[in-house]
């Protein structure tokens, strides 16, 4: 062993920090088209290599290419482009909320809009979400109200969730969407025992699961994976690749070593790598992955490939460990822009429109945002006080009912 | 009627269960074909069905995640921890997760799962297999912990705890499984013949989270137990031969803090016994509770007998135990105080 | 002497320990290069190398569990858990392993890890970045917990925590990371900046595991707290206009018994604060200790002043934070007895 | 969705129950020889099948072949037999101790021998394992006394660890054996910890640990795979597929979905799969990981593929949940028969030399098994009581003080 080198220990880097100029040139990135689309019943060994693919269907001209197009109707497209554009606009406008102290906290998803949104409208509005903090776009392809929205991140009066939570960690049953807690991936494993429910009741409902490829490291999350795949559980599995999870780039997470979509090879079950950015590559990776769950197939893994263009959250500034303009080099483009242009491309879209689109949008943003603020900002306006005693159990014991009496309420 | 021991009751409720509610199901580490290392879920799969009581990969946490997922779905899963003191790698699956989701999604979801689990010593189980974990889950809000003590509170309080909506955990005293121990490890081991809490009834009955039961009543001193230690508990009055009242707590959250003021008021005197280590045990909220309460009434101050506070060594089991010696000592040194 | 907040007094301990012990080094989720959403380790990557303080998977289970494998081959790991509501993963790790290796091997391997987390409300967090589970710790066997409520304490502590050979867990109160806090959330903020322990010496100096400080002697009334809540109980004790005695505990386990008991001896009244959830919390404990050690000198009733029993809601944050006027109404119950 | 069919919850279930005829014809096993051997610093993508082939080198006519032929030396050979065969002898005296009352628990490696021996003869003695409670070989290898092994099971006044412990959860730490606890797989994790430190030191100490395949399914084995891809930890994880977790068989744990091997796919680190039952690939594969580990490339994942033959432990009675003659059916043989029968055939070794070593490992056993009775069996004599009361912490706190005091000792 003596001539041996002495051990070190290997710490990853990201390739660039603030002042380094954002380099994705070594990013090896198939061409749109490029990646194979298997049958949703082909053998498991035949579909090992598809981790390492990544499905795209937009190509640079902006037109839907390849086995994985999904041929939507225009309608759906311009459903899905509402939808983000929405999104970003309520982004924008509470972010500054949250500037302007109106509330505690925010988070963004800039840049990851497409994933939420086409795999919202996907999916049958019985089946159900278990989502991260970063999916507003679910809800927002499901008309859930902004006003509703507005009220839990103010705390008011009109929080639907009466001031128990977070600001954006919401719970919305009749949209298909489970309750967000602030503990990384702890749910990911309930839509397995949601969907093996379903299985169990010999219903046709599947689930569908979000984590940011950081919390992929937890152990719930293989807990999860191990759990569908030995019950074959009808669900979809996703984890968001954006590249960041707070600080640290996707190399602390492992992903200097491999992609997110090849650990679903530990579990024998399907991993596809699809393009976060392009709408329609979202769309058929998820819409073959559901097919797969509602034929008894089981469950499939997808890392949707894309970038957080924004800061972790309002407590974060992402300039302090990236390089400032890494979000505009992204390879993979903006998913907006890439619909919109796909829509233009296709001549069911144009500039003037997009612009209305828009301010029709904002306006919409801005008068949930008023009519939030006439209820009350944070602290402004508050549920009533005695609810706070309640739900902790479905009847209160004596505990919390001394409690109540001893605060008077 | 029926004499059960208390894994022969447990089995039953959960026969009756499954028969009674399609919604009922059960999975756990070796619950299914084999039915359960302790033989629990004997004979229920073949009865009921494979996908009624099932084998679960070996991943507590994925055991009480999946049963959460379950319950927001609209089952009432019944899951199985192997040990106690395997629990710990789902604790914040229980924690953050089951007692947490109704309260954070205002009602629109919760978690209607009981989790059983074989839990305490005196089965030469070593440190891994003897621990007494009720403290750690009692301080959680939005958790309900209950421990029986006998045959029949066992079926009356799993039943209970299956219809119940909130998440309860279930602490199984497993050395009293077979026969009740009052902790003279040295004398023969008993059956439950014989034992009148061992007569249980078919058909579904349900013991209420939340009362306890008055084992002994007595003028000169409470004695708080659970468990095992209701069975200690009374072999150690009867050796220090004073006027004790004994309640089983049976649960511990919700608790019966109506009967532990009620019977310390008029004994003036409490002894609190559990098989946990003493620091930071659930002793140390009773005793607080009762001084709070009845602190006018104390005539002495109130003891804790409780484990030590090292682990559980395996060639020290009895003494690290707190058995009927080490309550007798307590209970003359309150009466003479 | 150079005037830090507590943020920068941590900071300042890590740094002389990387410095003056190469088997010292740090790791945990965002640490590395940008220094912790806390900030308390930066620069810290940058001044001593990668390798001596690093980013790590988001696995809090798989931090701890690195540690202890770290600490078994000669090293002193210093881990941070981003929030304590996120320390849950890894109790098992804590529980089972790092508390119970010494042990079980007979001191042929054992774990001096600490681990650092911010803990405890009051600033907006909702209830998964607000909560107080010190109560989950005190009562596992093998593990030291504790607590500073000041930077010149929190420099030394952790610095004897670091040094320590036994598994520390060190709760930071996020609330006074940046000022003292004494629950009077509607007054302008305070820094530091001219409380005599901002000045922090340079150097390493150690606040010893298990001695409280008297942080004001009084004849009437004891009351013990920890972190934030010694502020909080300045304020209450001045708004009540009592002569009470402040014991800021410092450290939970190992306890400083011997400075409860002789204090409450002395009043014969105590009255305990703590943040976390009041059934099950760590007051329970104390409660009881003191009960059973003054019960002769008690001439009212133990009080606590705690968090209620509900988690922990973003929108009745001070509701649910027990602040100043809570504490006045026990002083003043307690002084009426 | 409404022609489409409803879903059904899968549960896996074994070929064969009690009663039935154990039938492991199905099994896709690769001959010796067969599976390619790669370079140690080979690229990751080109070692994607490894985790599907398997690693066997004595073939049915049990010589040694192939590319994984480790070309050992006789006398490594016959060091690895006699520890084995000292295990076997001392696993079935100490479990029929138990039968005879003279402690409270056991647990016999019985067809497992192989791989902890091939292991421990061919890492260094500065290296560390991460043991499992069915690695009796690694000691036996490393020639731990019996007398200490007895004492441990009796928790008499010679336990080395002082009766703190359940039987056989050892901890020997100048035979590179970390402390063994009850609780499954918490220990994986420490031996990356461990690597990861070697590492830091610029040591060049190794570590290997063990789980079974059911424990692959607890979080923390994802943690520590995390932590050692990432890190590149000098680190050998190895999955003991015996098939069997106490009556759940190994498809509870996933293994009708893929091979545990595969699972190193998630990580991208090397994951062989190796025939348990064949000393010299046992060996090889261990080199190969070892090189790798030496010389900074990283972690590997073995999974050892084997049979456990006896019950779980003396708790159990593995007749209850699988054919009785199951373990006679294994395909892969007994490991001390085929070590025995490939000496014979080197012209090593006969049936006499075999036979009479056998009963000389006997006598050895039942020697220190007797040394043990005379100190005295489970109960019949203790460790110094006070003892209890040491260890908790480095320096007890008052409330052991007290409570020591209040024992009286
Ligand atoms: C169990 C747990 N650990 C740590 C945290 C703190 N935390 C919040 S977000 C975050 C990063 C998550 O990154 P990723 O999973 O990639 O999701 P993203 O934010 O990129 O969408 C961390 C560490 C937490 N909320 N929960
Ligand atoms: C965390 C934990 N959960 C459950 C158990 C109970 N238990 C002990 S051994 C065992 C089966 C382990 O099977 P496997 O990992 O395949 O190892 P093998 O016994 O086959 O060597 C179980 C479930 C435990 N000891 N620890
Ligand atoms: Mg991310
Ligand atoms: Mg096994």
């Amino acid at each position: 062993m003596n001539n041996q080198p002495r051990l070190t220990l290997h710490i990853p880097e990201p390739p660039a920090r603030p002042g380094d100029h954002p380099d994705f040139g070594g990013m090896k990135l198939p061409k749109a088209g490029e990646t194979m689309r298997p049958d949703v019943d082909a053998a498991e060994p035949t579909m090992r290599d598809m981790p390492f693919g990544l499905i795209r269907v937009l190509d640079d001209g902006h037109h839907a290419v390849g086995p994985w197009d999904p041929h939507l109707e225009a309608d759906v497209l311009h459903q899905g482009l509402r939808a983000m554009m929405l999104t970003r606009a309520f982004d924008d406008r509470l972010f500054r909320a949250h500037r302007q102290g109106k509330t505690s906290f925010y988070m963004k998803s800039t840049g990851e809009e497409a994933i939420a949104v086409a795999q919202s409208l996907m999916l049958d509005a019985r089946d159900m979400c278990f989502p991260t903090y970063r999916v507003l776009g679910w809800l927002m392809a499901r008309h859930y109200p902004l006003l509703d929205l507005v009220n839990q991140i103010f705390s008011n009066a009109g929080d639907p969730l009466r001031g128990r939570q977070l600001p954006i960690l919401y719970s919305a049953r009749a949209y298909g969407f489970y309750s967000i807690s602030g503990n990384l991936g702890s749910r990911f494993g309930h839509a397995v025992g949601w969907a093996m429910a379903s299985a169990y009741k010999g219903d046709d409902r599947i689930a569908l699961a979000y984590v940011g490829e950081g919390t992929t490291a937890e152990g719930g999350f293989h807990e999860a994976l191990t759990f569908a795949s030995v019950y074959r559980a009808p669900v979809i599995l996703c984890v968001t690749n954006n590249q960041w999870a707070i600080s640290s780039f996707s190399g602390i997470a492992g992903a200097n070593e491999t992609t997110f979509a090849a650990k679903a090879l530990a579990y024998g079950i399907p991993g596809l790598r699809v393009d976060g950015n392009d709408f329609l590559a979202v769309w058929a990776a998820t819409q073959w992955a559901a097919e797969r769950a509602r034929l008894n197939l089981g469950a499939t893994l997808i890392e949707l490939f894309t970038y957080r263009a924004s800061g972790h959250s309002t407590a974060d500034d992402p300039a302090k460990y990236r390089p400032a303009d890494e979000a505009l080099q992204w390879p993979l483009g903006d998913p907006i822009e890439r619909l919109k242009e796909h829509l233009i491309a296709r001549g069911e879209w144009d500039e003037e429109r997009h612009a209305a689109l828009q301010s029709a949008l904002e306006d919409e943003v801005r008068a949930a945002v008023r009519a939030g603020e006439a209820i009350g900002t944070l602290g402004k306006s508050k549920p009533e006080l005695g609810s706070m005693f309640e739900d902790v159990f479905k009847e209160p014991d004596w505990r919390v009912i001394e409690q109540r009496r001893e605060m008077g309420v | 009627m029926p004499v059960m021991n208390m894994v022969q009751a447990l089995n039953n409720a959960l026969d009756e269960k499954l028969g009674a509610d399609p919604d009922v199901l059960i999975f756990g580490e070796d619950v299914g074909y084999f039915g359960g290392v302790f033989r629990v879920t004997d004979g229920l799969q073949a009865k009921h069905g494979l996908t009624r009581c099932f084998d679960t990969p070996i991943a507590e946490g994925g055991i009480i995640a999946t049963a959460i997922g379950m319950g927001a779905y609209g089952l009432r899963p019944v899951v199985e921890i192997q040990f106690a003191d395997y629990i710990l790698p789902a604790f914040d699956q229980l924690v953050s997760e089951a007692a947490r989701l109704r309260y954070r999604s205002n009602g629109e979801f919760w978690a209607p799962l009981t989790v059983r689990t074989p839990y305490g010593g005196g089965i030469f189980g070593g440190q891994t297999h003897s621990q007494s974990p009720e403290a750690i889950f009692t301080h959680v809000v939005g958790l309900k912990t209950v421990v029986p003590s006998n045959p029949y509170d066992a079926k009356g309080l799993l039943i209970a705890a299956i219809e119940d909506d909130d998440p309860v955990i279930m602490l199984e005293p497993k050395r009293i499984y077979n026969g009740p121990f009052d902790g003279h490890h040295d004398r023969p081991l008993k059956t439950w013949a014989g034992h009148p809490k061992a007569e249980v009834p078919t058909g579904l009955y349900r013991v209420p989270l939340g009362k306890a039961a008055v084992v002994r009543e007595g003028r000169a001193v409470t004695v708080l137990a659970y468990g095992t230690m209701v069975h200690v508990a009374l072999a150690g009055i009867d050796e220090a031969g004073v006027d004790a009242e004994l309640l089983d707590l049976r649960s511990l959250v919700p608790l019966d803090i109506e009967a532990i003021t009620a019977s310390v008021r008029k004994t003036g005197r409490c002894v609190i016994l559990h098989e946990a280590s003493r620091f930071g045990g659930f002793g140390g909220e009773l005793s607080a509770l009762v001084q709070e309460r009845c602190f006018d009434h104390l005539k002495a101050p109130i003891e804790r007998v409780a484990g030590w506070d090292t682990p559980y060594p395996h060639a020290f089991e009895w003494d690290y135990f707190p058995g009927p010696a080490r309550l007798v000592t307590a209970l003359r040194r309150v009466m003479e105080y």
